[in-house]
């Protein structure tokens, strides 16, 4: 019976040591470690899997050059990612950002993909005063309720479309819009947004849909798309599977609008479509007109392996990335409480754009119209930065 | 032909058959007698490789059987008619009778057998393009073991052929039994009616359970009291 | 009028479709009695072979169908020789979960596996054809060759049950598996072969899938619970049924989304437990 | 013994928190959440043997019910009474049709049962909030959460261990066994599947509402997603179905599988995750307790209590 005490003690000690906390920290930090979840597996997984491997390429550029300085230790520090796997889930986001809240080793947290997942994952930065820097999140949901500690990087969900209307309004040619949007919350915000921009600008919206994102069957939206008859079809869905299928069937029933706007297109939408994709409009959260303050980004896009236009939320990483580094070097400490507050108050430029907070929390970088042009994509807004002029299909 | 050296067989824990030896000649009839639950549906699937004896040999024809799976077997001519008949109810009488000889063997002699069992049971040849599902019970049991015979046995074991069927029908299906028999095929009959096929079978064998109890030649265990008491009700 | 004819046309192709995969999860569940969870993700296989190759060599998706088809038999007969096959003799009850277990534990490692090696991004074919149209109608070529393959498939696979021995042995295997035995079926071999051919059609399915649409290595769980429900509403192991049930699904999805696309998506469901609650064993079951 | 070693894993988790390891506290609360989704699907999957593939349902619901009612400033426990009843109205409802059909039928039409769900709380989006998610009043509240959760499993356990010694437990496995048979010696069989639903949608739905209040945010495709209905299954399957400690088992093993994998190895985790549950459902198809060893184990220290 005391064996099996034993026994039994042991299997238990065993698995406390498996999942428990590692136990050991220094006291003077040799590098800085940035804790976050990505969707390495999960629904999410095709949209922002690859991201890992952006940010360690990252974390290797700046650690090339000594890494970050830091005034409060004289010297510079290396960076480092603690990355785990949320699966997707707000559950396991929470979970990890708990085991990553236990390590004092942490100062900072990137948020996970997507403004459910985030919601979780905020509560534990709040509850534990740890920094945290929200990427690819920006609904109304998460900035609700005030948190001093998260911000974000990004304008509203419902401004990312507001480039896309002086394009047609100085172009002309175009009058009727058709959207066509997967019920999500993103995207029923983007789209809210770019409706009401339309209307605010003169253009009529004569055909609106939500539809739920496993749908396959888009024949029926179709017939009526056909009998509204728009010059301009939006689709503005996160699953690529949903903007492929709907593009697909709209060119089995032959009907061809003088413009297709996809929200987010990326190499796999591209592919699958083949020459039909030429002149598709989308929009990226880069634009690679002006190349003086792009270097660190296009370096690290190339270590990865992907182009810009593969991934149009590359650029909101970066961003991230640089704005972390921005802070850490402003507040010169890996003081908490001073990091955040720089977060909330610094006001930079990355690639040539300011960054800031807004009060709310919001960050201020949106989205640039970009076009498929010759199996590419390329910036065609604003003007006086873009690489090629827009066309109709 | 037939050789069944002491075999054990458990159902998890509880222990089914304690030893049963038993042995059917070449074209001999041998019954194996018993209540319910005394274990014949059990010695029988053991034969027939459904079920694997934890201890003991079976042979069929010098070759270690019990190792085999239930297809091979039936291949070597070893055919069990159930007592369920284990048609196959969606397909027509003559698909049914073709599946039977599904087996190479078999299946050259398709017409041949054909014309056997339609000779054994005309009605078959009238209903065959019916669905098996929907006959009565007497064309069922005649479709099995029509089915049974176009597998060409070499042993035939028919359980409980007479369960459920009119009286008329019984004496029919006996009759069948022993013209089989006469076509050179040993016959296996495990039967509760038990002064019926002891009058047709040659020995017999009496379990209860789980082990033999008693056997001989069928005559003899006819006489026997114990039998008398406890079978025959006399 | 119009409206309704366009929306029958294509409620009946997208069925068609749907029912092409059906039959071959229905054809497993009457032979072997478990419930494939995996069965979708021999479908994105068939899917992302046809993609690879035709990046490659850019050969017409559909030979390129045709050319996987024996690798994806094969692929279907090994994973019942050897995943399935240990299953067969334990007790109906344990059995229908041990491969719930089984197949779900297949079919999220083969989704993870092939996520890792081929990337988890959706890829789709770049392969169309022009449409047919007649006034304000249309018809698809590209699914018009879907139902004409399926058609085709039905009456050979039709033929194939009723008239070879390996066929009648699978259908005598699904109506009374004991009796099989009896005669002489291998039963395993006939269910190893069953998976084999479902898998053929699966990937079939596949091919049709990644040319029209896109398939992604996550799809797989979520295709098959659409195709469980398919099979349940003709009955489970009965083939007309998952073609009724397909036709069925497809035409209810069409005909519902043309007025509301989300109320499209759950009628599939809807219509499952109402055929149900009058058919307690499906349209077709037994 | 068996107490004892009962005792003194009770008193560890009694006294957990005040180790403050709020990492394990959260996976302590996500394995207590499993553990009774596991052991309540089993008061009516491996009692009475009707694999009920929607169990999650009432979860689902429960979750929504809590989460909308409590939005409405509704009392905290009052909201989770309701959530719990709402699951129960539910399985009432629901069990007398899902009941008339068998094996495989049941379980897929209880498995389309929570994607209707799903599709429903999308397509309401005037009372559910659609795709947009129900969100309540956060707060910080680990440590009631933590002891609400372990009460709640002790509870799902000493209700199975209760129903497997009284005669209502007995007639569940006569159902299991041999329903026809069951109904002919007169044991109400429709009053004793329906009872059984109920207890084991009602922890369900009270763990729901748990799950709102935890998470926060709840939308339809976390409270009736696929892999979460088919989790708690895999679970009490691989634990081992019918037994008490079955489904307790199944979970603890597969969710410390799961975190090892998961935190050790950044791809190919949900790979070797599957590979897992693979071969337990092959080479141990009665689950972890029917193993030889640690079934004998298990009888030894008196925690195999099969029904």
């Amino acid at each position: 019976m005391k064996r099996k005490m034993s026994v039994f003690c042991l299997v238990f000690l065993m698995a406390v040591a498996i999942i428990g906390p590692d136990l050991t920290w220094a006291e003077d930090p040799k590098e800085i470690k940035i804790g976050a979840t990505i969707a390495l597996s999960g629904r999410f997984k095709g949209i922002v899997g690859t991201f890992k491997t952006l940010g360690n390429e990252w974390a290797g550029l700046i650690n090339e050059r000594g890494g970050i300085y830091v005034k409060e230790y004289g010297k510079k520090l290396p960076i480092k990612f603690e990355i785990y796997d949320d699966a997707s889930k707000p559950e396991n986001a929470r979970k990890y950002y708990e085991k990553m809240a236990t390590d004092p080793s942490i100062s900072f947290f990137m948020g996970p993909f997507s403004s459910f997942i985030s919601n979780a994952a905020t509560t534990v930065a709040g509850k534990h005063k740890i920094p945290m820097q929200m990427v690819c999140a920006n609904d109304a949901v998460l900035f609700e309720k005030p948190n001093y500690w998260r911000v974000g990087v990004l304008v509203p969900a419902e401004d990312e479309w507001e480039r896309l209307v002086p394009i047609y309004k100085k172009k002309g040619g175009v009058k009727t819009f058709a959207t066509i949007t997967m019920d999500t919350l993103h995207n029923k915000g983007a789209i809210k947004g770019f409706e009401e921009d339309l209307k605010k600008n003169g253009f009529e919206v004569v055909y609106s849909v939500v539809a739920p994102p496993p749908t396959k069957n888009f024949a029926p939206m179709i017939i009526k798309l056909r009998k509204a008859k728009p010059d301009v079809v939006c689709i503005e869905a996160l699953s690529p599977a949903f903007t492929i299928g709907f593009l697909k069937q709209m060119r089995e029933a032959g009907y061809k609008p003088k413009e297709i706007i996809v929200g987010h297109v990326t190499k796999h939408v591209i592919d699958a479509l083949g020459p039909y994709a030429e002149n598709i409009t989308g929009l990226a959260y880069y634009y690679d007109g002006d190349t003086q303050d792009h270097k660190d980004f296009l370096e690290i896009l190339r270590r990865s392996g992907f182009t810009w236009g593969e991934y149009m939320e590359s650029g909101i990483r970066f961003w991230a990335y640089t704005r972390i580094k921005q802070a850490i070097e402003k507040a010169g400490t890996l003081d908490r409480k001073k990091i955040m507050d720089t977060l909330w108050n610094m006001k930079t430029k990355i690639m040539g754009l300011d960054s800031f907070v807004t009060p709310e929390g919001y960050g201020a970088l949106g989205a640039w119209p970009c076009q498929v042009q010759g199996g590419k994509f390329v910036s065609i807004w604003p003007l006086d930065k873009a690489v090629k002029l827009h066309n109709y299909r | 032909m037939l050789e069944i050296n002491g075999i054990e067989v458990f159902y998890g824990d509880y222990q089914a058959l304690f030893g049963v030896e038993a042995t059917v000649a070449s074209a001999e009839i041998v019954s194996l007698l018993g209540a319910n639950g005394a274990g014949k549906t059990t010695t029988i699937n053991t034969i027939c490789g459904f079920i694997r004896p934890r201890a003991g040999t079976i042979h069929f024809d010098n070759t270690i059987i019990h190792k085999m799976s239930a297809n091979k077997i039936v291949e070597k001519g070893l055919i069990q008619i159930p007592e369920e008949r284990m048609l196959f109810p969606d397909m027509t009488v003559l698909e049914n009778l073709q599946m039977g000889a599904y087996l190479g063997r078999a299946r050259k002699k398709l017409a041949d057998s054909m014309d056997w069992v339609y000779g054994l049971f005309p009605i078959l040849q009238k209903r065959q393009s019916q669905l098996a599902g929907t006959l009565s019970g007497g064309e069922q049991q005649m479709v099995a073991i029509g089915r049974g015979l176009m597998s060409l046995p070499r042993l035939l074991i028919l359980d409980e052929p007479s369960l459920g069927l009119a009286p008329m029908l019984v004496a029919e299906v006996f009759q069948v039994i022993q013209k089989i028999n006469q076509e050179g095929v040993a016959i296996l009959l495990v039967e509760q009616n038990v002064h019926q096929s002891l009058k047709i079978s040659n020995r017999a064998y009496l379990l209860e359970n789980g082990s033999i109890a008693m056997e001989g030649r069928a005559s003899e265990l006819l006489d026997r009291d114990y039998i008398r008491e406890s079978y025959l009700g006399i | 009028m119009e409206i309704a004819i366009q929306l029958v046309i294509a409620g009946i192709l997208q069925g068609g479709l749907y029912a092409l995969a059906a039959f071959g999860l229905s054809l497993i569940f009457g032979v072997s009695n478990v419930l494939n969870l995996a069965h979708g993700e021999f479908l994105m296989l068939g899917g992302l072979f046809c993609f690879l190759i035709f990046s490659a060599t850019g050969l017409n998706p559909f030979l390129i169908g045709l050319m996987i088809l024996p690798f994806a038999f094969f692929l279907g007969y090994i994973f019942d020789r050897f995943l399935m096959r240990p299953l067969a003799g334990k007790k109906e009850h344990i059995r229908l979960m041990s491969s719930i277990l089984v197949t779900l534990g297949a079919a999220l490692c083969i989704g993870d596996v092939t996520s890792f090696l081929a990337g988890a991004e959706e890829k789709g074919v770049d392969y169309s054809m022009p449409s047919f149209f007649w006034g304000d109608l249309y018809i698809s070529y590209l699914r018009l060759l879907a139902m004409v393959m399926i058609a085709g498939l039905t009456v050979g696979i039709h033929y194939y049950l009723k008239k070879t021995y390996t066929g009648r042995a699978l259908r005598a295997t699904t109506q009374n598996i004991r009796g099989a035995m009896l005669v002489g079926v291998d039963t395993s071999r006939i269910r190893s072969v069953t998976f084999g051919i479902g898998s053929m059609l699966a990937s079939i399915a596949g091919v049709f899938y990644v040319v029209l649409l896109s398939i992604s290595p996550d799809m797989g769980l979520t295709v098959t619970i659409k195709y469980l429900c398919i099979i349940v509403l003709g009955g489970l192991g009965s083939l007309i049924g998952s073609l009724v049930g397909g036709v069925i699904l497809g035409l209810t999805e069409s005909i519902v989304s043309y007025y509301n696309p989300h109320w499209g998506q759950t009628a599939a469901f809807l219509i499952l437990v109402l055929i149900l609650l009058i058919r307690p064993k499906g349209l077709f079951g037994k | 013994m068996n107490r004892i070693i009962l005792g003194i894993v009770l008193l560890f988790l009694l006294i957990f928190p005040v180790f403050n390891l709020p990492y394990l506290n959260t996976f302590l609360i996500i394995l207590f959440m499993y553990i009774l989704l596991a052991e309540s699907y089993d008061i009516l999957g491996g009692y009475t043997g009707y694999i009920n593939m929607g169990h999650i349902a009432f979860f689902g619901i429960g979750a929504y019910t809590f989460g909308l009612l409590w939005n409405t400033g509704l009392s905290l426990y009052l909201s989770f009474l309701a959530g719990t009843l709402a699951a129960v109205v539910f399985a009432i409802l629901i069990s007398f049709p899902l009941f008339r059909l068998q094996g495989a039928y049941f379980s897929l039409a209880a498995f389309a049962l929570v994607k209707l769900m799903e599709h429903l709380t999308l397509n309401l989006s005037s009372i559910t909030h659609g795709s947009d998610g129900l969100k309540v009043l956060e707060g910080n509240r680990m440590i009631p959460m933590y002891y609400l959760s372990l009460l709640l499993v002790v509870a799902v356990v000493v209700v199975s261990f209760l129903i497997t010694r009284s005669r209502f437990g007995l007639a569940m496995a006569s159902v299991r066994e041999e329903e026809e048979i069951a109904f002919d010696f007169g044991v109400p069989v429709q009053r004793i599947k329906t009872t059984a639903m109920v207890i084991s949608a009602s922890f369900a739905g009270l763990m729901g509402s748990f799950y709102t209040w935890y998470t926060i945010f709840i939308n339809p495709s976390m409270v009736f997603g696929t892999e979460m209905a088919l989790m708690p299954i895999a679970m009490a399957m691989l634990g081992g179905s019918g037994v008490i400690i079955g489904p307790v088992i199944g979970a603890v093993f597969l969710l410390i599988v799961e975190e090892t994998l998961w935190t050790r190895f950044a791809y190919l985790h949900t790979a070797a995750y599957g590979l897992v549950i693979l071969l337990v459902g092959l080479f141990m198809p009665g689950g972890l307790v029917r193993l030889r060893p640690v079934r004998r184990f298990l009888i030894r220290v008196g925690l195999f209590k099969e029904l």
